[in-house]
């Protein structure tokens, strides 16, 4: 539906390099990376925001099949959101949802039904007589969400739109888009750095590093199998280590690792488990048969994240980190230096190739 | 003033500060307070009836007031394009615009004349229109225009930096053409800095005297009538007709001053 | 100046606005240029060895550079003060720095002669110290400092406003005194800025004629002679002095825009 | 060590109203509330940097019971740090860290040791000679650090900071902060908005709202036993509900609730309980005796948060949440309406008296 094709663009001081994505209708489709991957760049060079001082030579964007690539913004059929709201401050809540109604061909009537049925929708009949700086921060992206969605947009793109928001009013916007994608089948691209907002949200997506695409796939996969150390250490996957790899065994520094059955492993030289995939065994389940790797270290630390606890193991060098939650460690009374029995299963140990 | 340092007893590197600023006030106000004050109201009613004084006035205020227009209509797209776009020669562009502030005011005078002189193709050009430069109004349009021009670019193209380029990009996302968007969003949010730079403009060029003196004595403006009363009659004889300039001056002042401060309230 | 539009297919927006601000651009370079290049090399030459422009072009720049100078030591602590306190009178302090744009320019030059007069308390002061300002270089200055002034404040107070307030706390949290704190971090980060504002001072006193012309004819200055030049003998004998007077204008021109831009990049 | 007493500070839009704290020698203690709360004002007071247009009458501030409410900032022998670091970007890291020596009587010998102890400590070695604008946002709050830290300040105030880092920087930080505070006993005041960072790091701290403290004590017993609703939804307690309180019992939308032999609950009128308080029991351990609340309800939401679940469970009209890890999900097969067992321990479930 929305396919970027060997897309370039260079800037002085910055540049995307072959970018190609392609995103299907009705997706809700993530554009990941750390603060300056160019994932904002690259947003609104779909949306047809192109700094008057980049290149020419850019590839294609194609919105159903029509080449978008040099039509500008207003006639690209598409909507954005960003972080700020960016509502127009001189015009009420009201005006700023209705302002792009007199660009479009819209019956009148179609276009009031539509505007109730948002207003109810997304809660704002309060605030339409008011102006936006007297709003609070989850108000205006609500209003900025309506001033979109009136339009109908073919796809809904959204730069960080929860970022700048309080934690409280984070959530009720995740809800929402969440609502939204689900009940009006919208198309959302959405641009984040922040990977549980994307894995609650997305359904596929892209991670983005110093301008180029460096894995894309279902969020799920990317988050379980990642192809890099660096998406794997974005991903937050913190058991990443270097390893020599030999069939279905891994073994890095001397300790044995078991691995699922599966080919095309001759090349890869690093293996990652999440955190949450190593369980504390209670000595008497210690051979639970769905754990096939099983392994004796000691506590060299806990550090407390609220109704979790971080937990490193260190089994003869190799240092684990596991996730466990409170009653589990208050179930064995562990500390600093406790002898514990962890277990992860084959399937959860996932390897790649990095080249870094 | 005592709030200066309310809050904290040991301000006194602040009140130090002040105290070593106030003769530059001083410098500033005593000589205009002293002229405000100098001539009696009856002489003040007087110089307002004679009507070389009336005619002078209004002169000043209609060409200056015909400098905004040509500022306005051919500025403001000039300061939007320097507010959004960067291109090559930008920087050469924006030199020129602040280049009047720079040259000495007689000399602004001579170069326009020059202009219009006969062996030259632009004097022959102008010659063939039908357009006087020397003693006209025209002339002093043109001057005024020139030493008024740069105030209302630069205070009009801070206006529009100031409306955030992500306002326009939505306008756009939203389906209004560049032109709909300039009305719709930016125009609304930067008219006060327009009419700001408007008021600079008019100021400026009500106070224009070194360049006006030369390419017209006469019709006389208001700062040339001044100045002649000063070398016919003497100081005592220019003091009233000064004092009515400037109450024109204070008054584009304080209605400067509201729009600045409204701004940024 | 292609490079406008590059990048884009469709900016006929930014080209429109672009051609309907050509006319201004030309108002401001035609006679400039006219003028720079009229005069031929050996009328330049000739006139720069003429004693009387020589010291009239010295005596420019150095009342010009006294005129800087006063700006600049009581400019600074008040232009800091405005930058960083809020206090009562504050937007009455800013009015009346900013007054000296907005008044003629004779009636500057009749303000501060009228400060002298003898039948005053200030005159008569100003007398018993032997201070003189009609037809002096302190008259000119004190004329020049009072037209510079505005320049040189409201560029170096924007120049402290741009230093965060923040770095000036840490600097006092890290046991550094308010002057400490303002010699080690606040005028290193600002002098680009206060430079700038020098410079602008001394272009605007450089440039100045309508009050310098009243309070002194002679000894004269470089606008002054410039225009009795013209006055006496028309405007092919003024242009070699205007364009000396223009170069010394351009090169602080280019100086300015150097620091300008240093400043942004 | 650090005690504000009846401090009051007014400013035309805001104030802080009858603030009282007492820190003490080498404790991490963290001011938390909402944007606008306060917080970072109240901080910038205890370091003395008061706005030029507040109020005088504003209690007192002793520092090892010296009076120090009317001194300026750089006699007050606190140092502080922020969150933009708020580096002098004219100097090197180096003259950065060293600007402050001068104005204290330091041997240099001691100061040259010191240096190179916390060049160590906080490895910035390789960038001495940097300027700040070349620095990544960790790096700079490293230096930022380094600069206070040299002069043995009595505290070290931080303002909020980790919030303007990258997830990356933001755990390196936090576990420096960790460390620093831990080896070298210095004594933190930290302000934040974000609850699991102060739970990591804060031994004790206080919540502020529109410019009051309306709670202090124990982080873990803050977040535990929050004393009203604002607090109670601050701190991520996502079970909150009115109730009506009779001796060990409460009612809530009808249903019964155990709670644990307490006085002083006569005038309470809301329950709350941590969402990981509650488990998921299987059907053959509903009767595990520790746990003494347990409930038949329906899941009628789940979302997926990366490597747990919220779960919302309806039992009777009154909609419990709870955390459960994927595991516990898959083991028992759960989907939207499946029936479950639910159940926590009276001891989990906190009252109080909310007045609003």
């Amino acid at each position: 539906m929305l396919k970027v094709s060997n897309f370039h663009l260079n800037l002085p001081e910055f540049s995307l390099k072959n970018i190609n994505l392609e995103i299907k209708k009705g997706e809700f489709f993530a554009l990941i990376g750390p603060t300056g991957s160019g994932k904002s760049l690259l947003l609104e060079a779909i949306m047809g925001i192109i700094p008057s001082n980049s290149d020419k030579n850019r590839g294609k964007i194609y919105l159903h099949d029509r080449d978008i690539t040099s039509l500008p913004p207003e006639a690209r059929g598409l909507g954005i959101v960003y972080q700020d709201s960016a509502l127009f401050p001189h015009l009420t809540a009201l005006q700023n949802i209705t302002f792009g109604l007199k660009y479009h061909k819209v019956n009148m009537d179609k276009a009031r039904k539509q505007l109730d049925f948002l207003v109810q929708k997304l809660g704002i009949g309060h605030l339409l007589d008011r102006y936006p700086p007297t709003l609070s921060g989850g108000e205006k992206q609500r209003v900025a969400l309506a001033r979109v969605l009136i339009l109908n947009p073919q796809a809904i793109l959204l730069d960080e739109p929860l970022s700048a928001l309080d934690p409280a009013f984070q959530e009720e916007i995740r809800e929402l888009l969440k609502s939204l994608h689900q009940e009006l089948k919208i198309t959302f691209v959405m641009v984040s750095h922040n990977f549980p907002e994307v894995l609650y949200l997305a359904g596929s997506g892209a991670i983005i590093h110093q301008g180029k695409i460096v894995q894309q796939g279902k969020i799920q996969h990317i988050f379980h199998h990642p192809n890099s150390c660096f998406v794997a250490n974005f991903v937050g996957i913190k058991n990443v280590f270097p390893a020599r790899i030999n069939a279905n065994k891994a073994f890095t520094n001397g300790v044995e690792i078991k691995l699922s059955p599966e080919s095309g492993r001759q090349n890869h030289n690093y293996l990652s488990i999440r955190p949450e995939e190593i369980i504390l065994l209670s000595p008497d389940r210690a051979r639970d048969n769905s754990v096939d790797n099983v392994f004796t270290g000691y506590i060299t630390g806990i550090s407390c994240q609220g109704f979790y606890f971080n937990v490193f193991v260190d089994v003869q060098g190799v240092k684990f980190q596991a996730i466990w939650s409170q009653k589990d460690m208050a179930d064995q009374g562990l500390n600093q230096g406790s002898k514990v029995t962890i277990g992860f299963r084959s399937k959860a140990v996932h390897t790649f190739r990095d080249k870094g | 003033m005592n709030s200066v340092f309310s809050g904290r007893k040991k301000d006194t590197f602040f009140l130090l500060l002040f105290l070593f600023s106030i003769p530059l006030i001083l410098l500033i106000i005593l000589p205009l307070g002293k002229m405000v004050t100098g001539p009696d109201l009856v002489d003040l009613a007087r110089t307002i009836k004679d009507p070389q004084v009336i005619s002078a006035l209004f002169r000043s205020i209609y060409t200056s007031l015909a400098a905004v227009l040509i500022s306005f209509v051919f500025g403001t797209p000039l300061a939007y394009l320097l507010a959004r776009k960067s291109f090559k020669g930008k920087k050469i562009i924006e030199g020129i615009i602040d280049l009047p502030i720079m040259i000495p005011h007689p000399v602004i005078g001579i170069a326009i004349l020059g202009l219009a002189a006969r062996n030259t193709i632009i004097g022959q050009f102008l010659q063939t229109m039908g357009i006087q430069i020397m003693g006209t109004h025209t002339g002093i349009i043109a001057v005024l225009t020139f030493v008024g021009l740069p105030f209302y670019i630069n205070t009009a193209k801070a206006g529009f930096e100031a409306v955030p380029l992500r306002l326009e990009h939505v306008s756009r996302s939203l389906g209004a053409r560049p032109w709909q968007t300039f009305y719709r969003v930016t125009l609304p949010l930067a008219w006060r800095n327009m009419v700001l730079g408007m008021i600079m403009c008019l100021a400026r060029a009500i106070s224009e005297f070194g360049a006006v003196v030369i390419v017209a004595y006469h019709p006389m403006t208001a700062p040339v009538l001044i100045y002649e009363r000063f070398t016919a009659y003497g100081l005592k004889y220019s003091q009233p007709v000064a004092v009515w300039l400037i109450f024109v001056s204070l008054f584009l002042f304080v209605l400067m001053r509201f729009f600045a401060r409204e701004k940024t309230s």
